[in-house]
């Protein structure tokens, strides 16, 4: 158990578009697999390594974030000391602008807690990640910092952090969201870092007026830091775009991958609602390979989809190869196929929606169809 | 300590035998019910719902899942500075120590808990009731009837009403007399053992009864009788939605059906009286390519392979491909092997059905071993945290439970995993 | 119980000026009475009325605000359902300013409550207030708002919000800040509305880019809407500068004012700290008319002054007249006289500060004199 | 249920006999301590400070006040959403129903509930000693040397060995005999009371034990016997910091004077090993215009008009003007009149004390009815929630109790606004 670490969550991604769907929400906030937001998946990583000092630093659209998070209490972080964090952007009192730094209050939340390392983690990734190996081998390799890639030569997701490394497996290059970059190692947002250092970091940071703090902002340190990178082998789905937000929750209706990411050991926590069970109806179609929530009600046919929770599927509806947020309302007869319906949007008796593989069609919040 | 208006006391102590095996290693109110809840969430949920915050939870028969169920009442949103909720358990005291003896004994031995309240008004829920009920309501009447003692009541049909304690009232609605279970029944309002008493006169009726060596201390059987007889003002509460008394196999089996088949008289889907439950953390359910489910009811964590008709699937149940399962309730946790075969069964929290085995009523070549009076109408009970060895055939009305693993060790074994007893894993 | 009621709390006030002292934070997180801060009062005012859904605006400087409020677990508010909201400014996505309104989130919170009124309090007066009588006179008139006021004639404080009445108490004229008003009538910040109504005006003031919200903006809709006032006679110190705030702490040393703030029948709850008790030594000088608290240490003498948690006053020190903050030391033979002293701050030895009635010397947060 | 590394069990179900009449209505660890502390705040808070989050508090005598002090946890932090604390009170099962046997049967009895965690390792501790201590490193020593058990371990006077259990160990610190009380002790380790085991293996020694019907079910007295007898790896842990357990009237009041006296040594200031209490909402205290006080601890709430030398001042405590009092300990929510002269005097929770009342030692004229073996050395005590009427004059060695109001009526009444008996009203 990680009980020398504390935890910092960078809930705000802000080169990342999903178009509508995190329009009202930051990225981390964005549902995944039929209960859960993205920011579950990194929380409940570092509860379950034993971390009890989750910092979030959000910046812009954060109230859905909060919302969700509350007092911390499904994360079991609502504690007396250490617990949750959240880290506000800190406003001039003066002229109501956001100071020129975010660094503050990262300051602040970190230089207060008492453990030596610090676990940062962007959250626009889903895994059920180990840390302990992370940490091990930042101890013994006497690095300044250490982060995780995955070996993506072979896969379908675009490399946007490829490193290079050295015959110490420290990093000797680092091209951001290049085409052209030679190595297929792409290093994602989990990084470990010392204390000390990190107060260093940002302290540097606010002198030289730097707005922005991220992992990449660190990773590029690389030519002052000795900075370790580990390859991560277990499940990992990078959300940067709509087609790798659908492609990821098309593959956790596979049970092999699902059972990847909940494990029983290391549950993913999440905010609990108490909706009633799911009723699939005497009249329902079939319904098969679907991921389906609590207060669901099926009457139609539903095939290859992810339902979030309180979703209405009416009778002769069907719906394939489709994610719908919670509260979504199909009413009969409607036909959908490779669509993301947001939370608490209607589509109307008779419609129709197709989408295509890759390029599913996005319905947004509370939208009426 | 902060005052607080209502006090509730939920009597959780009872050992449900009724219930057979499902009550062995766990009291009646922590068994599950309708895929995501217990029973006791019906009674802690509707405390919440009426704003009600102090709420003592009576317990002496294996209180262990029961307390670990309900922790610190944070799932009911119990979790209260002042108040919250509190398992009060018999305890030794200088003048000695007793068990509870009986439902109103419970209460007075509680009296200095209650006392620690000073509330105005007490009331008393049992834990093995589904229904959802307004207490507030119920407490606002007593308060114009300037009651001191008010007994919730609802109408039955008359011809079951002999099962049934019958409140004959006047036309104001004041109880006149009170039948426990009447061979010719006067009407048709049986009391739903839900009560609200003005504490002070409560308290005083308590200490009167405790000193009564006649008295079995019971509240329908004593407490109010003696309240009746003195003419004290004992007023009926009528209530008018789904309430069951799930202390029976076929009542359990029933009552759980009904979510199925009556979705509209308990409406858990209705979000301004929501039943709230302690929720695993686990993943949404899962349908796989080649399943069949018509009628179910389901919940976070299961996965569904087979075939389901007509069945209630707890959290965190696998029903494995070629699994045929209709009229049944699998409890959460439990696993249904490839090609068994379930009618009418109840099956355990995190018990497993191996391959092939067959449960149900028409059953001609079944072992009669099993056979129980608890279990009617073709319905079976099958012990928590039990293995089903592959190629047993049980027929109806049966209650297999640890005991029979003895005689029958080449068709039944306890689940090693199944640790802590009747401890649930999740 | 006020249960068909939630609560707004506004807990900035950008008119107001404490010197050092509520520079580093919102007024509301001012320090008070030995263990409490100024939003206490009304957090706690709110409870005991039985309003179970607390919502709590802060713009600027609320670091101190969250991290004193937390969870709400000290207020009982860290509900599943109800309990507290903090509500943060909004910011643009895109231009990461401030957005033009603070209505939204207000909007929010208001509209997602099912209780049919609204309290709304500012955070810059301390007082142990009943709303009951507010809420019977605001039903029974059939006004559209419902105002408490202070007969503050008699007073040495400033009248800041004039009111004058019709026959039926309504408002009928208002003077912010205008030393030639002729009412002695100060209306002061708790007010109550329907839900609707107040979801009405801030839908109005997002439409006209209003950018502030206060109860000041409320009350100057007097011509247009019925607003009635109700006389308070209870105690009540408005906090609007350094003389006034120093002055109710020394008032609060008076048992019969103190009895009149901390009713045994209604709490004040504040966030709890758990410091050792407090320790007079056996040659500490004489301790008299001294509100302490827990962890201080008193070695030296100190008379008519209050003492925040964890303060030491060294031996042969002599303190009278002060205020001491959370964790200051006072130094073998330090004479104060007439002073605050903000958080953490040292006194070093020898040292001499006399302040005057009136105009007390403040020494600000972390400093060493 | 989550496995949790280490549970930890709290031995909170004695009577406290010899605390006398301030263990009438409440279990010993619910005593109040130290200005604002109740002696149960001293293993919760090492358990949150050592990082254990799950913890059974075993109770069985009067666990009310003990149970509402603790609540769900959230001043200790142990609200946790797995684990936490539990009162585990004794229960019916099947098999009948038992109480407590000693506190060995009761760790027994509560086996599922342990087994539920799944924990590696299980801390016994007991409710009623005063001391900060880091249960981790202990863990950490057990592991280190293999051991089977581990038992903290204090030297002690040699002078006074003879009053402890002694732990006679061989060079590398295993314990190769255990004597209790010895007359010519071997060595000055005493045991603190304070164990941990690996639960695989206590559990089976728990299961023997049980089945032994010569054993007294006792941690001390037979467990730790047997285990040495039978060549188990029994190490000892040696502690350094301050250790008392207050189970006499003379050692808690001397435990509270030791804040005073020796501040260094339990130091309650250190940060880094806060002890956590449920507090007061109250006001900071006030000390009068008029008031002398010289070496007090005083906490919120108290307000002292009068003079106060050597005294632990509780919350919500009011010392009128003109009183006198030194050497005491004054309970939370106890009251001192005008002119009354206490010395070396224990005063109850709310025990109200009337103006010119007098409790001295040198008391030439008192009363002999109230002389009680559990006092000594002059010390006084007076139960909570007692009214000493105005003009009482009470010896030194006296214990002063509600049996005493039918014999003493113009002396002594009960409070009346103390309501449920032990409860605070805070």
């Amino acid at each position: 158990m990680l009980t020398d670490a504390m935890g910092l969550i960078l809930a705000d991604n802000r080169r990342i578009q999903l178009d509508a769907i995190n329009q009202p929400r930051a990225l981390a906030a964005v549902p995944f697999a039929g209960r859960f937001r993205i920011i579950d998946f990194t929380l409940s990583n570092m509860i379950n390594c034993g971390i009890k000092r989750i910092g979030v630093v959000a910046l812009t659209r954060y109230k859905s974030l909060m919302d969700h998070i509350g007092t911390g209490a499904w994360w079991d972080l609502d504690r007396i000391r250490q617990g949750l964090y959240l880290i506000p952007p800190y406003i001039n009192p003066i002229t109501r602008a956001p100071d020129r730094t975010d660094a503050q209050g990262i300051i602040d939340y970190v230089e207060s807690g008492r453990q030596s390392y610090v676990f940062i983690s962007s959250s626009d990734y889903v895994s059920n990640i180990r840390y302990k190996p992370l940490l091990d081998q930042h101890i013994a390799s006497g690095a300044d910092m250490s982060v995780y890639y995955a070996p993506d030569g072979d896969s379908a997701q675009t490399i946007s952090l490829a490193i290079e490394l050295d015959e110490e497996s420290m990093i000797r290059d680092l091209m951001v969201d290049y085409p052209g970059a030679r190595s297929q190692l792409n290093a994602f947002g989990l990084l470990v870092i010392s204390k000390t250092l990190l107060l260093q970091l940002l302290s540097e940071m606010m002198a030289r007026g730097i707005a922005e703090f991220s992992i990449v902002a660190l990773l590029q340190l690389y030519k002052r830091f000795r900075i370790r990178a580990l390859e991560y082998q277990g499940l990992l789905f990078r959300i940067y775009d709509t087609a790798s937000y659908f492609e990821a929750s098309m593959r956790v209706l596979d049970p092999q991958v699902s059972c990847q990411l909940f494990s029983t050991e290391r549950p993913i926590y999440t905010k609990v609602k108490n909706r009633a069970p799911c009723v699939i109806s005497p009249e329902s179609g079939k319904v098969r390979n679907v991921l389906a929530s609590d207060g669901c009600a099926i009457m139609g046919e539903v095939e290859n989809s992810v339902l979030f929770r309180g979703c209405t599927i009416g009778r002769n509806a069907r719906v394939t190869n489709s994610v719908l947020f919670q509260d979504v309302q199909i009413s009969e007869g409607v036909t959908l196929d490779h669509v993301i319906v947001d939370k608490n949007s209607v589509i109307k008796m008779g419609g129709k929606l197709l989408g295509q593989e890759g390029y599913p069609i996005v319905i947004g919040k509370n939208s009426i169809v | 300590m902060a005052k607080q208006e209502i006090v509730a006391m939920i009597l959780a102590g009872g050992q449900g035998s009724r219930l057979g095996v499902l009550t062995d290693f766990i009291a009646k109110p922590a068994v599950p019910f309708g895929s995501r809840y217990r029973i006791i969430d019906f009674p802690l949920s509707n405390c919440m719902n009426s704003g009600i915050e102090t709420v003592g939870v009576l317990t002496q028969y294996q209180p262990l899942e029961l307390n670990s169920y309900i922790g610190n009442g944070h799932s009911w949103d119990l979790d209260r500075n002042n108040g919250g909720t509190f398992i009060l358990p018999p305890f030794l005291s200088q003048e000695g120590n007793e068990w509870y003896k009986g439902t109103a004994n419970a209460i007075y031995q509680n009296i200095p808990f209650i006392d620690g309240y000073r509330p105005k008004y007490v009331l008393i829920l049992s834990g093995d009731h589904i229904y959802k009920m307004d207490y507030g309501r119920m407490v606002a009447s007593h308060v114009k009837n300037k009651a001191e003692a008010t007994i919730a009541v609802i109408e039955v049909p008359l011809s079951e009403a002999s099962r049934f304690g019958i409140m004959n009232t006047d036309a104001e609605g004041r109880v006149v007399e009170f039948e426990e279970k009447p061979a010719e029944p006067k009407n048709n309002l049986a009391s739903m053992g839900v009560y609200c008493f003005s504490w002070e006169v409560l308290r005083s009726v308590l200490i009167e009864d405790e000193k009564d060596p006649s008295s079995k201390n019971d509240f329908g059987g004593d407490v109010i009788p003696r309240m009746i007889e003195r003419g004290q003002r004992v007023y009926t509460y009528s209530f008018a939605g789904y309430w069951k008394d799930v202390g029976t196999v076929t009542s359990l089996w029933e009552s759980n059906m009904d979510l199925l088949n009556k979705p509209d008289e308990i409406n858990l889907r209705d979000l301004s009286w929501p039943i709230y439950s302690k929720n695993p953390q686990r993943p949404s359910h899962y349908i796989g390519p080649r399943a069949v489910t018509r009628n179910i009811a389901v919940t976070d964590g299961a996965e569904i392979y087979g075939e389901v008709y007509n069945s209630i699937v707890g959290y965190n149940v696998t029903v494995e491909e070629g699994a045929w399962i209709r009229d049944s309730l699998l409890m959460p946790g439990s696993t249904i092997g490839k090609g068994a075969v379930l009618n009418r069964c109840i099956v355990g929290m995190n018990t497993i059905i191996e391959p092939d085995v067959r449960v149900e009523p028409e059953t001609p070549d079944g072992l009669v071993d099993f056979q129980s009076p608890h279990c009617q109408e073709g319905i079976t009970v099958i012990a928590p945290g039990m293995i089903i060895r592959s190629g047993a055939v049980i027929p109806g009305n049966s209650m297999v439970g640890p005991a029979h693993i003895g005689s029958h060790p080449h068709l039944l074994a306890a689940n090693p995993d199944h640790l802590g007893r009747g401890m649930e894993v999740c």
